[in-house]
Formats: C-alpha cells, structure tokens, sequence
C-alpha cells in the first residue's frame, strides 16, 4: 500500500561535487519496495521549490526500515536536499510505480549513466539472488562520475566507459566491448539519459534482446491523478508514475 | 458538535471539502491515502464526448508557489467514464461530480444527457473555463454570449444539480457569475486556473508543449478569494470556492469570502493525506471560534463591511 | 564585450533593467545599497495632479511568493514633484521616468505636461493600470474606449517618450497593447499588479483596509510572462515586461519571451541591491550563451516558434 | 549608512514558549545603531513567508560587531527564525528608522509589554549612560511573560506588572504605583501593544510629560520605499520605518 511515511536522515554521504547518497531509516516498519519503484520527495524548508521530487529508490532493507536514495544535483530540489543533516525528518509518498521485471537464472545486463543508476542498485541485488548472471555497465563522461563501482560489484560484474577514456573503456556506453558479444544477453535494463536508453534499447531490438528502460517525465502528483507525466507509447499516452516508470523499450514512441 | 453540512442546490455535502477536477483522478487513486467517504464531494477530472490523447508532453511547469499544467483534456470519453469508471466509483458514500467539457455546445450537451443517466451522479459541473485546449474551454469562458448559449442548452437537458465553473482569465468574473445564475445553474466554482507561461532560460523555450498552461496553486490565492468576494456579492446560489487551498485556514479563508464550500487541487499532489486535514481544521476552527454551524461564515467579510 | 544598450523610443538604455513604479521611491532610497547611476532606468512613485493621502493604513499583506498593496497613490502631487524631488535626482546619470496617474482625462493631461517641461525627464509611463484608487486608475486600463481616449489626450500634449502601462485584469491584454501602439505610444509596460484579497481568517476580517488590492511578486510572473508573450506577438513597439522578477533569470524568461527591458519591483524589498545583480546578471548570461548583443534574445521562443 | 550584512548566530537563546532571544556577530565592522532603530530581517529557508520581518535592535556591542534582537513568535516568520542553529547565517538591512530622543541628566520611565520590550534595552543603557535616573515598567499578562528582568536591573530600576498578580503588581501597567507619582518624570517611553500604549501616552498626556512611542506597523520595504508602513500623524501621513518607529505621542493620530 502506498504510504506517507517520515523519515530519519541517518547519513548524507557526498559523493562528488553533484551526486550524494542519502540513508533513511523510519520509526516505524516501511512498505515492500521492488526495483524500478520511486518515492515522491518534500523537500524541506525551500524556499523555491513547491511540489514534492520523484527519485527512485537506491537500496532498501526492510528488516532495518531502511531505504537510500542516490541523487544528482540538477536544481534547486536537490540542491535543498542535499544540505540535509543527519536526523532531519523527510517525508516520503511511497513506493510509487511499476517495477522491472524480475528474470531468473539468466544471463542480464543492466546500463546506467549519470543519476539513471540510482534504481540499478536494487535491480542487480535482486536479480543476483534469482540467480542471474549479471553485469553491470556503468557509464560516466570522466572518471570522476563514475560513483558507487564497489557497491554495485556485490551484485555483478562492473564494467565501465568514460567519454574521455579516464577510466574504463573510452566511448560511450554503447561502444564498450560487452555490448559486441552478440547474443550474450537475455534481458537488459537501463536506465540514464535518453540518447543512452535510446541507443541501448536499438541495440537490444537488432538482437531481439528484451530491453526495459526506466523514464524520468516531470511528474507532479506522482500518483496517477495528473496526467501530467505522461509518455507517448505504442498504447496511447500512458502514466510515467503508475503504468511506468519502467518500460518495455518497443513500446515508448520515442 | 459542529455542524460542517452544507448545502448546494438540493443537495447536502457532509462537509465543504471536496477535491477539484483533474487533480484527484477519479478518487480511487487516493484510496491509499485517504477515505473518500469523508469527503464533501469528488470532481471527477474533465470528461468530454470523445476520448483524447490531451496535449504533448512536457505538460508541467513549477512555478513560485504554484504550477502551470497544459493537461488538455486527456479522457477516455464519457462512454467509458460510464462503462468502466462510474460501476467502480458510484459506491463512494459522497457526492460525486462530472467535469463536462467540450468543444462545441452540441458536445457539452450530449455529454450532460449522458452523464444525467448516471443514477449515482448528482450533479455535474460545467467546464467552461479549461485554458488548455484549442477550441471551446476557455472560449466559452470569457465571451458573455458564448457562456450564456452553452448553460442554457445544458441546462434544458440536465434536470440534477448543475455547477458552472468559471475562468478567472476575465475582466469581470461577476458578469459571468451573473449569466450562470441567470440560466439557472445551482451553483457557480471558481476559480479555474489562470492563463500563465514558464521559460527556460537555460534552453531559451517554453517548458510547456503548448507554451501556455493554467496556473494553480497557492500563487493564486488572493485573486481566487477576490473573484469569490466579487461574485458572492452578486449571486444569491452558493458559490464553491477554490485556488490555492492547501490547509484549513485557506478554506476558511474563501468560506469568509462567500463560498459555501471549498475545493482542493494542487495540495493533493504535495500532501495526498490533506483533504482530511482540512476536514479536520474546519472542526477545530469552529470548536476555537465558538462556531455551531460553518454556514455562519459563509461570507462574513461581506456582510461584516 | 556584451552589448546590454536596448532603445525604448529614441532612448538608449544602458541596460535593460529598470524600477518598478511605487517600489523604488523616488531613487535616493536607495543611494545606500546601488549606484543608481548603473541602472537602465528609474520609474518614480504614482504622481498625480494633486497631493493624495492614498489609502487607510494596512495597506500591505504578505500572500504565498508575492504580496498585497493598497497604497492608492500616495504622493504630494506634480507640482511638490518638480520643485522638491527633481531637483534632486535630475543627476542621476539614468533615465528616469514618471509615472502619471489620475482620476480624469484631464488630470492625466496636466500631470503630463507639467513634467513635459522638465528637461531631464526624458519620458512618462502611463499608469492606466492602477488597481486601489476608486476613481480611474484601472478603469482606464480595462475599457478600450477610456484607454483610448486618455492615451491619445496626453499624446497631443506630450511630446517625449509615453509608455503605456497596462492592466493584467483583463480578458485580452493584446487589445489594449494595440491602442497604445495605434495611439502612438513609444513602448507599452505590462504587467501592473493582479487585484487580489488577504484575508485573516482569526480576525475574520480582510487584512487591507481596502479589502482589495495589487498583488506583486513571483506569484504572478508566469501570468506576466503570458501577457508579455501575447502582447509582443500582438505590437510592434518594444514591451518593458514586468512582474515577480528576482534575478536575471527572470529576467531573461522576460526578455525571450518579448521584453526589451523590464522593472524591478517588490524585490527591491527583499534586497535593496537586487538590481545592480540582475544586471550583473545579465552580463554572465550573455558570455554563457555567447550573446554578444542582449537584442539578440528579445522575442527569442516567438521568433522560434 | 544602511547595510545589507550577513551576520552569524553566536546564540540562540529560548526565553519561554514563545520568546527567545538572538545574539548575532558579523565578521565585518558593523554599523552604528541608535536606540529604537531596527532591522530587516530575512527569514531563512521558509516555505511561507516571502518578505523581511523588522526587528528592534535589542542591544548592540559595536567593538564585537555584535547585536542582539529580542523576539515573541506570532506568525510563521518568527517561528522559522526561531529554530536557527549556532553559526547559522542571516542577513540584516540595518540600521533603519529613527530613533529614540535622548535625554541628560533627567528622570524618565520606560514602560514595556510583550515584544514591546525589545527596544527598551538599548535605550535604557545609554540613558543610564548619560545620567538619567533610569526606571523600567514591564507589564505582562503572568509571571511567565516577564523576562529579562536581571538584564534590565543593569540599566535602571526595574518594576512589574501582572495581569493576574502572580508577579509584580496586579494589573496593567498603568495601574503601577510609579505612574500615580505626580511630576515625578520628565521623559516617558513606551513600546508594546497599541492599548498599553495609548493608555500610557494619555497619561503622560495629562501630566505634561513628554512621551515617545514606538510602533510596529506592517512594513514591506522598511527603507521608505512602498509607503505600506504609513501611520496617520498630525502631520499626515508618515512612514513608520523612515519617519518613524518613533513618534511624539501627540503627533500620532490613533
Ligand atoms: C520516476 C523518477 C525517478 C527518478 N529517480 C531519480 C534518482 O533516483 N536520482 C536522481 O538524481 N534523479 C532522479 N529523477 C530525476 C529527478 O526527479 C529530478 O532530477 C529532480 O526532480 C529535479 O529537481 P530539482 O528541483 O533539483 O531541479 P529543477 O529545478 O526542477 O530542474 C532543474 C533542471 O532539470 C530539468 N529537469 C528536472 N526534472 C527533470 C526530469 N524529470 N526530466 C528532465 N529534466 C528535468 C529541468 O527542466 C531544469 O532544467 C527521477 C525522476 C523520475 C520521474
Ligand atoms: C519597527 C518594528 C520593530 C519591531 N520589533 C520587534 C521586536 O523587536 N521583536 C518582536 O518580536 N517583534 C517586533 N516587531 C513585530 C514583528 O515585526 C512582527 O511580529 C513580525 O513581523 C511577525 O512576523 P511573523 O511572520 O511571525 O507573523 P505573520 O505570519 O506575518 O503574522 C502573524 C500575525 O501577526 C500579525 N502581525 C504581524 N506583524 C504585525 C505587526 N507589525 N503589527 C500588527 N500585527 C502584526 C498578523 O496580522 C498576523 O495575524 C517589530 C515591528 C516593527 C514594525
Ligand atoms: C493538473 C491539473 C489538471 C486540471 N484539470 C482540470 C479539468 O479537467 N477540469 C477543470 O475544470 N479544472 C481542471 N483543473 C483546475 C482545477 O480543478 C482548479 O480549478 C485549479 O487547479 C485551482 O485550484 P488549486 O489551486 O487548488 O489547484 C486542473 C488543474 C490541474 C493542476
Ligand atoms: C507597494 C507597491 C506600490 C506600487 N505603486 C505603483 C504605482 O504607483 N504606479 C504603478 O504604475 N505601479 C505601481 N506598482 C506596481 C509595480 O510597479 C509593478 O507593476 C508590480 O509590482 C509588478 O512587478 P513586481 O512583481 O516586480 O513587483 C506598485 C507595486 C507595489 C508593490
Ligand atoms: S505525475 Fe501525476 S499522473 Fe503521473
Ligand atoms: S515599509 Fe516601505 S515605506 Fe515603510
């Protein structure tokens, strides 16, 4: 059941000059969380900002009622955010959408860039346990943006690009090598900049790979009441918040 | 006990609070969150003849203490708004309305007949004032005639409880508050959004597809209060006020200014839970303020000066 | 080097940035946070024919990202003006520009001429937007024949740069830009303030002495930014956009939305020195975007559109 | 000359429920401040509020670039400015308004309510200064409304009211016995509700004191610049931030 809970900030970890991770922990026992899904966001005390922010859940532990959520600085919302000190309350409306689909004993990849790897972390740790192969590429412009690798190594193999060749192989994502080894793959996720899930998703359908990607529309209500969300698909305008976020790559009308 | 009951046309909401339209889907979409049988009422979102795909996106903007939507109108059509919507919601024990649109007068009409069929549809309320669509919506809003034709026609096929929602993009508002009541329309709801534009600087374009969108939220506050101060001191049928609610005290606020009851839009996407709060609130103020019954506030700013 | 010059009329402003009217006092206010001498230009106070005491103290109500006002033109008359304030800021190195307000054609008239005469006032604004007096001010700006009627009046008499200052509280803005325009206007100014209401729901009474008045502030920029946008497309002669501007991105949302200058209102009274890093502002903006002329992005989303 | 300065929280000091007390340092020399004059205010952080808050200058430490102000919460913006935190930063425009007439060698009252008191310190010790015989009245509704009653006994003789008679005096200030003393004072000052106001300046009336009043009207600019302040005089129409806070109670047309 959707919820609004309160949160406690239990840690703002600063990654870099624009990304962070915050760890919250409620009082009180936290709903069922599955990969792909958001919570809507206040941010407190701004002066600027009006509606709550969609950010998708990073990591969860319900036996702890913990959740994390890894954010980008892009505006004044997560600016706000991110100047949060621990013990601060932040309320959340959650857990919101659809989720990705859940594969067994296969062989996945999953292809993050910039904040599209914020709801990577949850997939690839779930769909270890179900007995995947999975693997993992990240990709960032320098070295610099490349964030996280450790955690995400618990769960996959991590193979990485940088525009600037920094670190991991030189290009974008779709230039690394793990993306040539045809017919390798049964299903992958993404999950970043449209011209990222784009190019993954093409790829994907030139070798019959199933691929979902998971949108980011500018929602409002984040619940289904606004309409504001929506996505051009193969069914007509759909809800990014409740038919999404996560899409199957051959419905969106890009 | 306070009494909160109040009374639109024949009607008795159980309290002045109820949801405006396109901001509460349908009301099942609150389930979660809150318990739609407390409400005064439910505005279901605007509901037109034929299905449509509504605006392209981006159709959202925040703005200083509001937003702008260009939503357009997206609905299945009123056909299956009765096949598929009305049989799931009909149940809730509150009154629901449906949001008519159109883009011509034969189209609201053809739209109220078949809404007027719905047993457990007491009344609709007549859009004439959505600033997102390319014709009719708003058209019918700013032109006394165009307003005038539209109100009669429906009016003559739907005998239950008709409300015309009112554009406050207007020189005066009252004219029009005049023309509902004159066509015998029970109440009038005011205020729709305000006619706005958000640009991006950075990208040097529009943030909305359709450039234009309608402005909510509490930005809009003191204007939707004035046009309720004006209109209640024109009309004799009670007026549903709206604009920017989001606590008890902005209720209270367009209660004083002449509404005789309230609907909450935009707080919904920021506090889901808030219809109840404001429920609530009214309670407490008038517990506070030795209030018995709320109907002694409806306009007491008016009849006060 | 960017160029920021921008022309109303024959007037070159060094920059596009400028007061608002009845924010800025007359300009010494704030000798202490600016260098008034930087500014594309001053609008003093509202001034009249006569000395008005303007309206009963509270004339001032705080609204969700704007205000109320109800000052009512409090001033001490032309005459008081050009013998004891002009005098005085004459020297600023800045366009300043009066705004002329009043009750009847014909004070309109003399108020114009009287500063026709002064030689360092190189223009007016016409203040037929004025929302809290009771005789003319807004009724001007919102009937077509009495704008038309007061503007071409000061026009025969007023020979220097006449800006028109119009009113939001109208359905179509664009027709009266195109008066000012066919009348002869230099340039047209838009938005003045949106008429609103506060209301203090304890005190169960209106929170301004005039229960009504002007609402300013980012609340009402995406409305200003419409009317900006509608009018730009509408005229020929360049639009001085205004309303809730608080830095220079707003002010640049203006200018591509079809401004080429603006005014600084109520954020004069969050920070005194606002203006000078707005144009500031201005400046980085343009080396950001490679601008190497301000002109360049007047208009920007008609012209892309 | 008037300054937009930031200044940090040194201390922020709860008095009772609904007052407390800010001692603010600025890392720059600070301007000088005369008694009765204010600041502007921004509310940080504040979702609600939109304009400055004035503020008497409660008292000021020009060698330590320190000033204090003494607040009651009334409404969101001194709620907010409330929960400030050590070292956090606000932003004064200061010094602004008139100020209080000071007077030599004389024997003056300072009668003070509620926030009214605020002001009354700093005019108190520059009185004591220049050699008055220096007595305060504060009135209140009980004993918990008075406060600082220590700090004041440094600047002059201190005495009270109650409402209730749980401290002091029962009754409102003008019911004290130093207010029955005929020809006793030369100077009277007052600052708190309009009630307590009036009924003191009527007083001072009557005996041919002279008496000053300080007023707290809504303001939008505080610098003379909206005339949304204004308060009708003999003299019509004046601002209260540039004409005023302080007025001549004579002049004031109530
Ligand atoms: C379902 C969902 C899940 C998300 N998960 C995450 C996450 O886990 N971590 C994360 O960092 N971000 C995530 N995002 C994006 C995040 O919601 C936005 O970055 C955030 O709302 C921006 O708020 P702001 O106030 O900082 O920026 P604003 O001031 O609102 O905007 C700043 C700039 O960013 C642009 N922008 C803002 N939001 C979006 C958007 N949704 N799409 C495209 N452009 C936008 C604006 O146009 C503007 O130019 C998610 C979005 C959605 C819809
Ligand atoms: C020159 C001057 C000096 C002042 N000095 C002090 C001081 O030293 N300490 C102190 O605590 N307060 C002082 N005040 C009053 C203080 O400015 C207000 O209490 C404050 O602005 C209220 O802000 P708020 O956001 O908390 O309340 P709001 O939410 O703005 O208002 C809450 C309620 O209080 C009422 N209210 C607010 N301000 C005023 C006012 N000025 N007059 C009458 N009613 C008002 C409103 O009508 C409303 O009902 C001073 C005021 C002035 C003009
Ligand atoms: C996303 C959105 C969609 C809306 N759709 C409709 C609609 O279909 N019909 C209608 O009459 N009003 C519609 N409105 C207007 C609201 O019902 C209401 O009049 C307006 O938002 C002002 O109230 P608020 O400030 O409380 O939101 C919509 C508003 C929003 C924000
Ligand atoms: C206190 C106050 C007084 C004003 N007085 C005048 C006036 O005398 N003449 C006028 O044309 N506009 C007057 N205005 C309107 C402003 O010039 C401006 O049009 C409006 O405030 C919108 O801009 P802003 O949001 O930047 O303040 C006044 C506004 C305020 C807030
Ligand atoms: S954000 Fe409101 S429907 Fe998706
Ligand atoms: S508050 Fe603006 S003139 Fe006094």
């Amino acid at each position: 059941m959707k919820q609004i809970q309160d949160f406690n900030v239990l840690k703002n970890r600063r990654l870099n000059a624009d990304h962070y991770i915050l760890e919250l922990q409620s009082k009180h026992p936290i709903e069922d969380v599955c990969p792909g899904q958001f919570v809507q966001i206040e941010i407190p005390d701004s002066k600027t900002t009006f509606l709550r922010r969609p950010l998708s859940v990073h990591f969860y532990d319900k036996s702890k009622n913990m959740l994390s959520l890894y954010v980008r600085i892009v505006g004044e919302g997560t600016k706000y955010l991110g100047m949060v000190n621990e013990n601060d309350t932040l309320n959340l409306v959650y857990p919101l959408g659809n989720k990705f689909t859940l594969v067994n004993k296969k062989k996945v990849l999953l292809v993050g860039g910039g904040s599209g790897i914020a709801p990577l972390l949850l997939l690839a740790s779930e769909l270890q346990k179900s007995g995947n192969e999975v693997v993992i590429l990240l990709g960032a412009r320098t070295a610099d943006g490349l964030l996280e690798i450790n955690t995400f190594e618990k769960y996959g193999k991590v193979v990485t690009t940088t525009n600037d060749g920094s670190a991991g192989v030189k290009g974008l994502v779709i230039d690394h090598p793990v993306m040539k080894d045809q017919n390798k793959f049964d299903f992958v996720y993404t999950c970043g900049p449209d011209v990222m899930m784009k190019a993954v998703g093409e790829w994907a359908k030139n070798l019959n790979i199933q691929c979902e990607v998971s949108l980011e529309n500018t929602m409002a209500c984040g619940i289904g009441a606004c309409l504001c969300c929506i996505q051009k698909t193969v069914r007509g305008n759909l809800c990014v918040c409740t038919d999404g976020p996560v899409f199957n790559f051959n419905d969106v009308v890009w | 006990m306070v009494n909160l009951n109040v009374k639109i046309g024949d009607l008795v909401l159980q309290n002045p609070v109820m949801t405006a339209s396109g901001t509460y889907g349908y009301g099942p979409e609150f389930d979660d969150f809150v318990d739609n049988n407390k409400l005064g009422g439910i505005f279901v979102k605007g509901t037109t003849l034929e299905h449509r795909e509504g605006n392209n996106y981006p159709r959202m903007a925040e703005t200083p203490s509001g937003m702008l939507n260009a939503v357009g109108l997206q609905n299945k059509g009123v056909d299956y708004f009765c096949k598929e919507i009305y049989p799931v919601i009909r149940h809730y024990n509150t009154h629901i309305f449906v949001n008519v649109s159109g883009s011509k007068v034969d189209d609201y009409v053809k739209t109220a007949e078949r809404v007027g069929d719905l047993e457990d549809i007491p009344g609709i309320e007549l859009n004439i004032s959505c600033p997102n669509v390319k014709e009719g919506g708003m058209a019918f809003g700013t032109s006394c005639s165009a307003a005038s034709e539209v109100i009669k026609a429906v009016r003559k096929v739907y005998k239950k409880t008709l409300i015309v929602k009112l554009s406050p993009n207007v020189t005066d508002i009252t004219q029009f508050a005049q023309i509902a009541e004159n066509e015998g329309a029970e109440a009038i709801s005011l205020i729709n959004t305000l006619l706005g534009i958000a640009i991006d600087a950075k990208k040097q374009k529009p943030v909305l597809s359709t450039i234009t969108g309608g402005l909510s939220g509490p930005a809009i506050k003191p204007v939707a209060l004035r046009m309720v101060w004006q209109c209640a001191k024109t009309v004799k049928i009670p007026i549903i006020g709206m604009g920017g609610i989001m606590n008890a005290t902005d209720a209270i606020e367009f209660m004083l200014a002449g509404a005789t009851a309230v609907q909450v839009g935009t707080a919904n996407f920021i506090d889901p839970a808030v219809t109840m709060k404001i429920i609530d609130g009214l309670n407490s103020y008038c517990i506070e303020h030795n209030i018995k019954d709320i109907n002694d506030i409806v306009g007491l700013i008016i009849k006060k000066s």
